[in-house]
């Protein structure tokens, strides 16, 4: 491992590219006027179309953009159920060193 | 000059049995191994079953060629090749020694004829790539490499039921087509599904890969399960399980990403997720299907391996890959972020880039098979793909809250590798013809299309604003340390706290067991007694003797 | 015929010895002489076995009277066989007792003791050679009260009241014996053993034949120390001077076994004992006296005294045998008789040896004897073994012998009692083995051995050698069965022929 | 030279270098060549016997008739030849081996260890030949009361208390259980002549036939078929050559030997699989292999270890004697070669770790591999072996029980659980045995634990290597043990 973690050096540095909020704007703004382009795309260009759903406009938009919320809302109540401290599996080991890991 | 129809591991093998004997220096000649090897394969295999050796009574066929068998050829010869230039700067031989012979084993694996031959290679993979987790050299390597090998075994020893009983059913121990019919196919099905990392049986592969030192990780991304797709691809293409069984391979993980915080175990995940959609193609079993099944498994080493060679050189320099406490490390290696980012955006499968030219085969294949909801389930996947893998990655890693953390740029030979990984991805994904002429069934597929390159674009720019959304809502989950229970739970905690309280029980009722011994010895007689008897007590016996004995006499006279 | 010849001359033997040792009184010449007359007698007897092996009966007429009137010797396969048993142990005993005698008995009274021995010896010898049943009551006798002599040696102070038990108890027993005799002479008129069986169940008075049956059987049994009739013996063989517990172990309790065959199979016949439910009381009270004995022996902290209960055991297995009232059960008692003398003479020997060094032979005096004395220890392993009944020894031949007759009758019971008795005897064995082998040795007692003895250091070659001869017969007739096997047949064949072996 | 001289002199030879050596003990350097040149010729002359069997030059010695019909006799077949060779190639292995580690362990009595263990192998060499079941009784007595002076070498309070379990086990499995059977099968049959294809068949009634089988089953206890098998843990006090030749190779597997003797040549597989015997015995060996595997995860020491997992294995061999057709029994004839390498390279690796790091627990070698690569190299390949991995010779014998364990003709239930068994107990077999080396590589060496760097002595070294190759040798040409063992089961 290198020896690199040097953590309180920052300030002497140059401010990087992102670390200016204004460049971070400036590249959002880019990417929503991309995903403008795209969805105003949706109705200029003729569409294959093999499945009912697709005839719905920008589906591929409105797929993409719940599919992720859905995603990310079902995996913090999925945290609730399934999340444990990190040394959970490690726990019980400390009393009977080197028995029974992993049997299967 | 090309040795014709050398069987592709013996070159890796022999370079593995000479490595540890030779100065450090030689590891560098390694290199050749995979480049030899591969132009000699190139050029010098011909179709068709080429050495047989003999093992006790058994034929097995250690070179078999054919279309199929030499994509995957050239696919391990390049894997092996970037993943040993990779490892260059490890000066412990036992990985790169390990990495030889896991390597040849997967191709060995990949073109032996018949099902022994696939048995002991499919163990050998087990065997040599053990040792890639353990030369983490911690206790929790230790363990979770004993773990993946018991899977590993697992998986093993299932092939060999499974074989051995086809075999005595059939007669055959032919590499070919099997389907799932008898018990002796499902046994197969469910071995080569456990290295394929199928629902339920899939807690090895996240559970190991995160353990592996930065290099071995990337040896194990490329051969164990893509091995497994290869089989897959011979024995069950077509078989309708496997389209559901892909699907859910597709979905589950990707939540499980989302909130994990280790992003190696994030990539792990998402490798399951990857070969979702080669399980789903080998499913449909249409020559789109299995095309795009092969050609995701090719690009998914290559883009896959990058990523994991990204977070390898991130683990090298900061010693973890913990997605709470990096960030900002852009401003130090920006190589390798610029690296990461290409991989990202080849899973992702951004036109241009290598996982959009695979990954839409089987998108295809599925809609033209008519599983309509399933292919809603993969489109979904895509777009989580993007999230976790696409976005989550790299931001966490490099961008995102500035940790502080100003790691030096990883070592030339590690940036040598991911820049010959990126341009492969750019370059199959720009130019996808030379890959589509090497695959195995006709193909006429053009991904390349208005339709396709605008809803693709759509799909992932608006994941991208979801998540651009949700991280200034502050909805999105923050990265926690901590563990998510997966399968695992079932052998890591379940079964010990079982045996442990069997354990307890058991020797309690020994210990009751003992001690009711003891009572009872003590109120046995005591037989050492010395007899102290009397002259009397022995007449009287006679008398008795002697009563009963005439009495009985007149007993049996009357009688 | 000179093996006619040889029957009396056994008796006669012996008989004129052991007036002349009296009178000479010189223990060294009654040493030589003892040892002389037993090896001519071992040597004779085996002379006279190989004349009746086939079958052939040798009869003797004692004065030249014909045999109903006057008493005749008549010697068959069987008493061939115990003779033989009794001669060679007797060899076998005078060859190792000089020294042990010299050691144990106070110098003045050894040419007494070798009187008494070759006295107790001619006794056995001759209840085996004789056809006449009375005559067989004055060698019982003959043998009985030079043994209460020759137990009444025994250095420990108890060796006088386990004498005297044994002598009131053996007393009782030769009565009750007499008394039989008797009844079956009011009954028959005759006391040849040969023309008693003919008459006996002609006998109109089938009352007098029935007690005298009784009578006979129970003082038989005190004699063979059949249990519950044992109790005498366990003192009596552990307090004797060494050389007498070898020699009576070896002999006196299988001499009233053959007793007990002669009268039941003989005098007579299976047809009547099958009537009785003597059988059935036999195989059971075998049954106890295996388990029992086994049982008792574990429980003991002497040598000696282990080794005596252990007999009580093994003659369990014998009346065991009788019992089943078959040929391969009485085959196997028979066998017994002989592999029993051989390792029981074998063990009380390496008893004697431990003895010899440590004075006594209790375990907590000869604790890590073994390590020290090897040959010793390594000999009695052997013999023990064989009381074990592991393969390729005596003892195996026997019980393998005895559980195939068990099978043949359907026995289970006693199958599993056999089988746990080896078990037990394991237990004892390797009690025995642990003391002498794993505990610490701690420092020897020396009482009672004079001051200044050097022979204390060294275990006599003669002693050993013995030793060793009668360990390794118990391996030889443990491979090589034809002696005993084939004339233990022959034997059986005859008393269950038809006519009772009147030939 | 003839057969019968042959076997007579590799019977012999033991005995006499034995001899030999327990005259010599003031002269230990010629004692130990002695010892080698005994090992080296008999596994010459073992070997001239496998070319006259090739040849089928078999002939019977008569030694002696104890009984009617039951004689002491010897000669020769596949199945006694495959174990002849295996315990007299392991008995030079082992001679070399025990040369550096007893010299290196200052073990007391090294000339009555060298003695008593030729004394062993005259046994086993007596039981490899015997050629009726009664002449096998014999020498597996002998070989039980030889072998006893060596487990209890070291004549402390454990070593008694140990040996009382081994004899009292076997002694008393052997005289209560298996003379019993031997006693039976004579009863019933009138002979105990080995014989292709059994002697019962028809001469014992049906239901008969379980009974007597599983008295032969746990009769021989030297099988350590639960709850049979305290004795071999119990046998773990013994100096480690002493475990590895005869407590893992040569006594266990004389019991296997004749569990297999008896089951081919006694019964005939054909009469078991028709009485159905094997269809709920098949249980004894099935939950011996899992239940060993389970306790050997709770042992710390390691050549307690190393004794349950034989247990485990051994029952691997009745299984296949049990599964009672040609597969599987071919599968655990094979075993007891393939067993043998990679138990005692097993063994001579925990011999050489207790000799240079006096450890005997596993809990202390973590990290100790690196100290010694060599010894846990062979430690993992006997482990590799032992699981059944390829490339190692373990692979075949599971491969032939695993087609065994198919053809199974009992309850489809029973057929699955038992293939399920042999593939359970390969991940349990990691999960004990595959550890150790791992640990001993890759774990921490503890504070206050850091010992100079050194390998076990040079005899050990090359002792420790000859069965660790062979184990490899075994995968690719398991000939002539796969051709013989092939041999003793072809007659089905």
């Amino acid at each position: 491992m290198s020896q690199t973690q040097q953590q309180d050096e920052t300030k002497d540095e140059a401010l990087g590219f992102f670390d200016k909020p204004n460049n971070v704007k400036w590249i959002l703004w880019v990417f929503y006027a991309l995903c403008i382009v795209l969805v105003a795309l949706d109705f200029v260009v003729h569409r294959h179309i093999y499945l009912d759903y697709e005839k719905i406009p920008t589906f591929y938009a409105l797929y993409g953009f719940l599919a992720c919320v859905l995603l990310v809302v079902a995996a913090k109540w999925l945290r609730l159920l399934i999340m444990r401290d990190e040394q959970y599996y490690d726990k019980n080991e400390e009393e009977k060193p080197f028995e029974n890991e992993g049997s299967n | 000059m090309w040795i014709a129809n050398l069987p592709p591991f013996i070159p890796f093998f022999i370079g593995a049995l000479l490595l540890p004997f030779l100065p450090n220096k030689a590891r560098y000649f390694t290199l050749l191994i995979p480049i030899l090897g591969g132009l000699n394969l190139f050029f010098g295999a011909q179709d068709g079953n080429w050495h047989v050796i003999k093992l006790l009574e058994f034929d097995v066929q250690i070179m078999r060629v054919d279309k199929l068998s030499l994509m995957f050829g050239y696919l391990f010869h390049i894997a092996a090749f970037i993943a040993i230039t990779y490892s260059l700067h490890v000066k412990d031989k036992l990985q790169q020694t390990a990495g030889l012979l896991y390597a040849g084993s997967a191709l060995g694996a990949v073109f032996c004829g018949d099902l022994i031959g696939l048995f002991i290679f499919w163990e050998l993979l087990a065997l040599t790539s053990v040792w890639l987790i353990w030369a983490r050299r911690t206790e929790k390597a230790n363990k979770a490499g004993v773990r993946y090998l018991i899977f590993q075994v697992l998986s093993g020893v299932l092939l060999l039921a499974g074989t051995l009983v086809h075999y005595q059913t059939t007669g055959s121990l032919a590499f070919d087509f099997i389907g799932l019919e008898s018990v002796a196919s499902w046994l197969i099905f469910i071995a080569l599904g456990t290295k394929c990392a199928f629902p339920f049986l899939h807690s090895w592969l996240t559970d190991g890969y995160p353990e592996a030192t930065p290099t071995g990780a990337v040896f194990l991304s490329a051969f164990t399960t893509k091995v497994a797709v290869f089989a897959l691809a011979r024995t069950f293409p077509g078989t309708e399980l496997l389209v559901y069984i892909g699907a859910a391979m597709t979905c589950f993980p990707i939540f499980y990403a989302v909130i994990e915080n280790d992003l190696r175990k994030v990539l792990a995940y998402s490798l399951i997720n990857q070969l979702g959609f080669m399980v789903c193609g080998i499913g449909i079993g249409t020559a789109l299907a299995l095309n795009g099944a092969v050609a995701h498994a090719f690009n998914d080493v290559i883009f896959k391996g990058l990523l994991f060679m990204t977070m390898g050189a991130v683990l090298h320099r900061v010693g973890h890959v913990m997605g709470s406490d990096l960030g900002g490390l852009h401003k130090t290696m920006p190589k390798t972020t610029i690296f990461c980012i290409v991989g990202a955006a080849s899973i992702s499968a951004f036109p241009l880039f290598s996982g959009f030219v695979s990954k839409s085969m089987v998108m295809a294949a599925m809609i033209e098979a008519g599983h309509e909801y399933l292919w809603l389930m993969l489109l979904f996947a895509s777009a989580g793909v993007f999230h976790h893998a696409g976005i989550k990655i790299p931001f966490f890693a490099f961008f995102a809250h500035d940790s502080g953390l100003r790691p030096k740029e990883a070592p030339t030979n590690m940036l040598f590798a991911m820049f010959f990984a990126s341009a492969l991805c750019i370059f199959i994904g720009t130019y996808p013809d030379l890959m589509y002429s090497l695959l195995p069934w006709e193909n006429t597929y053009q991904p390349y299309d208005i339709t396709h390159t605008l809803t693709q674009l759509q799909l992932l720019f608006f994941s991208a604003l979801a998540f651009v959304w949700l991280n200034k809502m502050g909805l999105y989950p923050p990265e926690l340390r901590s563990v998510n229970i997966d399968m695992e739970y079932l052998y890591r905690k379940m079964l010990p706290e079982i045996g442990r309280s069997t354990r307890k029980a058991t020797s309690a009722f020994g210990t009751s067991g003992r001690l009711m011994f003891t009572k009872m010895v003590s109120y046995a007689p005591r037989m050492s007694k010395t007899s102290s008897y009397s002259t009397a007590q022995t007449a009287k016996r006679m008398a008795a003797i002697l009563a009963i004995m005439l009495l009985l006499g007149y007993v049996t006279k009357m009688i | 015929m000179i093996e006619q010849q040889l029957s009396i001359l056994l008796v006669v033997l012996p008989l004129l010895a052991a007036p002349i040792i009296a009178v000479i009184n010189r223990s060294s010449i009654a040493w030589a002489m003892t040892l002389s007359v037993t090896v001519c007698c071992l040597i004779m007897s085996v002379w006279m076995l190989s004349g009746v092996v086939d079958g052939s009966v040798i009869h003797y007429e004692l004065g030249g009277w014909a045999p109903p009137w006057g008493i005749e010797y008549r010697i068959d396969t069987l008493n061939g066989l115990v003779a033989l048993i009794v001669c060679g142990i007797a060899a076998a005993t005078a060859l190792y007792a000089k020294r042990s005698v010299e050691q144990e008995i106070p110098k003045h009274q050894i040419p007494m003791f070798y009187c008494a021995f070759l006295l107790c010896f001619l006794g056995l010898l001759g209840i085996c050679l004789t056809g006449d049943i009375f005559n067989l009551f004055v060698f019982l006798e003959v043998s009985s009260l030079s043994s209460y002599a020759l137990i009444a040696m025994g250095r420990n102070r108890k060796a006088l009241t386990a004498s005297f038990h044994y002598l009131v108890l053996g007393t009782l027993g030769a009565t009750f014996f007499l008394i039989g005799v008797g009844l079956a002479y009011g009954a028959t008129g005759t006391l040849n053993m040969a023309d008693l069986s003919v008459r006996l169940p002609q006998a109109v008075d089938t009352h007098l034949v029935n007690t005298a049956f009784a009578l006979i059987v129970v003082g038989v049994a005190l004699k063979a120390a059949i249990y519950p009739l044992h109790l005498w013996l366990p003192n009596a063989y552990s307090f004797a001077p060494s050389v007498v517990s070898i020699f009576l172990s070896a002999t006196a309790t299988k001499v009233a076994i053959y007793v007990l065959i002669r009268c039941l199979f003989h005098v007579y016949s299976v047809e009547y004992v099958t009537n009785t439910l003597l059988p059935q009381l036999l195989i059971v009270m075998g049954g106890v006296a295996v388990l029992y004995g086994s049982m008792r022996a574990i429980g003991q902290t002497g040598m000696r005294k282990m080794l005596a209960y252990s007999s009580v055991a093994q003659i369990g297995y014998m009346i065991m045998g009788i019992g089943f009232l078959t040929e391969a059960g009485l085959t196997a008692s028979l066998i017994h008789l002989f592999n029993h003398a051989l390792m029981k003479a074998a063990l009380f020997m390496a008893a004697g040896l431990f003895i010899y060094r440590a004075n006594t032979a209790t375990f907590e005096n000869i604790k890590g004897l073994g390590r020290e004395m090897p040959w010793t220890f390594a000999a009695m392993v052997i013999a023990a073994l064989s009381l074990i009944g592991v393969p390729g020894t005596v003892g195996f031949v026997s019980k393998w012998q005895l559980l195939q007759a068990a099978l043949e009758e359907n026995h289970w019971p006693m199958v599993v009692i056999i089988l746990v008795g080896s078990l037990l005897a394991i237990i004892y064995v390797w009690k025995l083995i642990e003391v002498l082998y794993f505990q610490p040795r701690e420092k020897m007692r020396v009482t009672g051995v004079a001051s200044g003895s050097e022979n204390i250091g060294r275990s006599p070659i003669s002693m050993a050698v013995t030793l060793w001869i009668l360990a390794l017969s118990c391996i030889y007739f443990g491979i090589n069965t034809e002696l005993s096997m084939d004339t233990a047949k022959s034997a059986v064949e005859i008393l269950f022929a038809a006519d009772g072996g009147q030939r | 030279m003839s057969t019968s001289t042959l076997m007579i002199i590799a019977m012999l030879l033991p005995l006499f270098g034995a001899l030999v050596i327990s005259r010599l003990n003031k002269a230990p350097n010629i004692r130990e060549v002695i010892t080698i040149i005994t090992s080296a010729s008999l596994l010459g002359i073992v070997i001239a016997i496998f070319n006259q069997l090739s040849q089928g030059n078999v002939e019977r010695i008569v030694l002696a008739e104890p009984f009617n019909g039951i004689a002491i006799a010897f000669s020769i077949e596949s199945l006694g030849m495959m174990f002849a060779l295996v315990a007299s190639s392991l008995w030079l292995v082992t001679s070399i081996y025990a040369i550096g580690y007893m010299r290196a362990h200052h073990e007391k009595h090294q000339t009555r260890f060298y003695a008593l263990f030729a004394i062993a192998i005259a046994a086993v060499m007596a039981i490899c030949f015997a050629d009726n079941l009664f002449t096998l009784f014999l020498f597996y007595e002998v070989l039980t009361l030889s072998t006893y002076p060596l487990v209890t070498h070291s004549g402390d309070e454990k070593a008694k208390k140990s040996g009382r379990i081994y004899l009292g086990v076997l002694m008393g499995s052997s005289i209560g259980l298996f003379l019993l059977g031997v006693l039976l099968v004579w009863h019933f049959t009138g002979s105990l002549e080995f014989t292709d294809g059994g002697i019962v068949d028809g001469k014992i009634p049906a239901y008969w036939i379980a009974p007597v089988y599983a008295l032969f089953i746990l009769g021989i206890g030297k099988a350590a078929v639960m709850p049979m098998h305290k004795w071999l843990p119990a046998a773990m006090v013994a100096p480690t050559p002493v475990s590895a030749l005869l407590h893992a190779v040569a006594v266990v597997k004389a019991g296997v030997f004749a569990i297999l003797k008896v089951t081919l040549l006694i019964f005939g597989p054909d009469t078991i699989v028709e009485s159905g015997a094997n269809h709920w015995l098949i249980w004894l060996p099935m939950l011996t292999i899992l239940l060993a595997s389970l306790v050997a995860m709770t042992k710390d020491n390691l050549k307690e270890r190393l004794a349950y997992s034989t247990i485990s294995q051994l029952s691997y061999i009745v299984l296949g004697a049990m599964l009672a057709n040609s597969m599987g029994l071919l599968g655990g004839t094979l075993h007891i070669a393939m067993h043998a390498f990679g138990k005692i390279s097993l063994f001579f690796a925990a011999g050489a770790i207790l000799v240079t790091l006096h450890k005997t627990k596993i809990s202390e070698l973590s990290g100790m591999g690196r100290k010694m690569p060599f010894t846990f190299t062979v430690f993992l390949i006997g482990t590799l072996s032992i699981i059944g991995l390829p490339p190692f010779g373990g692979m075949w014998s599971k491969w032939y029980l695993a087609l065994g364990t198919i053809d199974f003709t009992g309850p489809d239930f029973t057929r699955w659980a038992l293939l399920g068994t042999l593939m359970l107990s390969s991940l349990l077999n990691i999960a004990y045995l595959a550890v150790i080396p791992v640990k001993a590589f890759f774990g921490k060496i503890e504070l206050g634990q850091e010992i100079k760097a050194k390998e076990a002595p040079l005899p050990c070294l090359v002792g420790m290597a000859i069965p660790a190759i062979i184990c490899l040798i075994l995968f690719f040409y398991p000939e002539p043990f796969y051709s013989l063992a092939r041999a003793a089961t072809l007659s089905l």
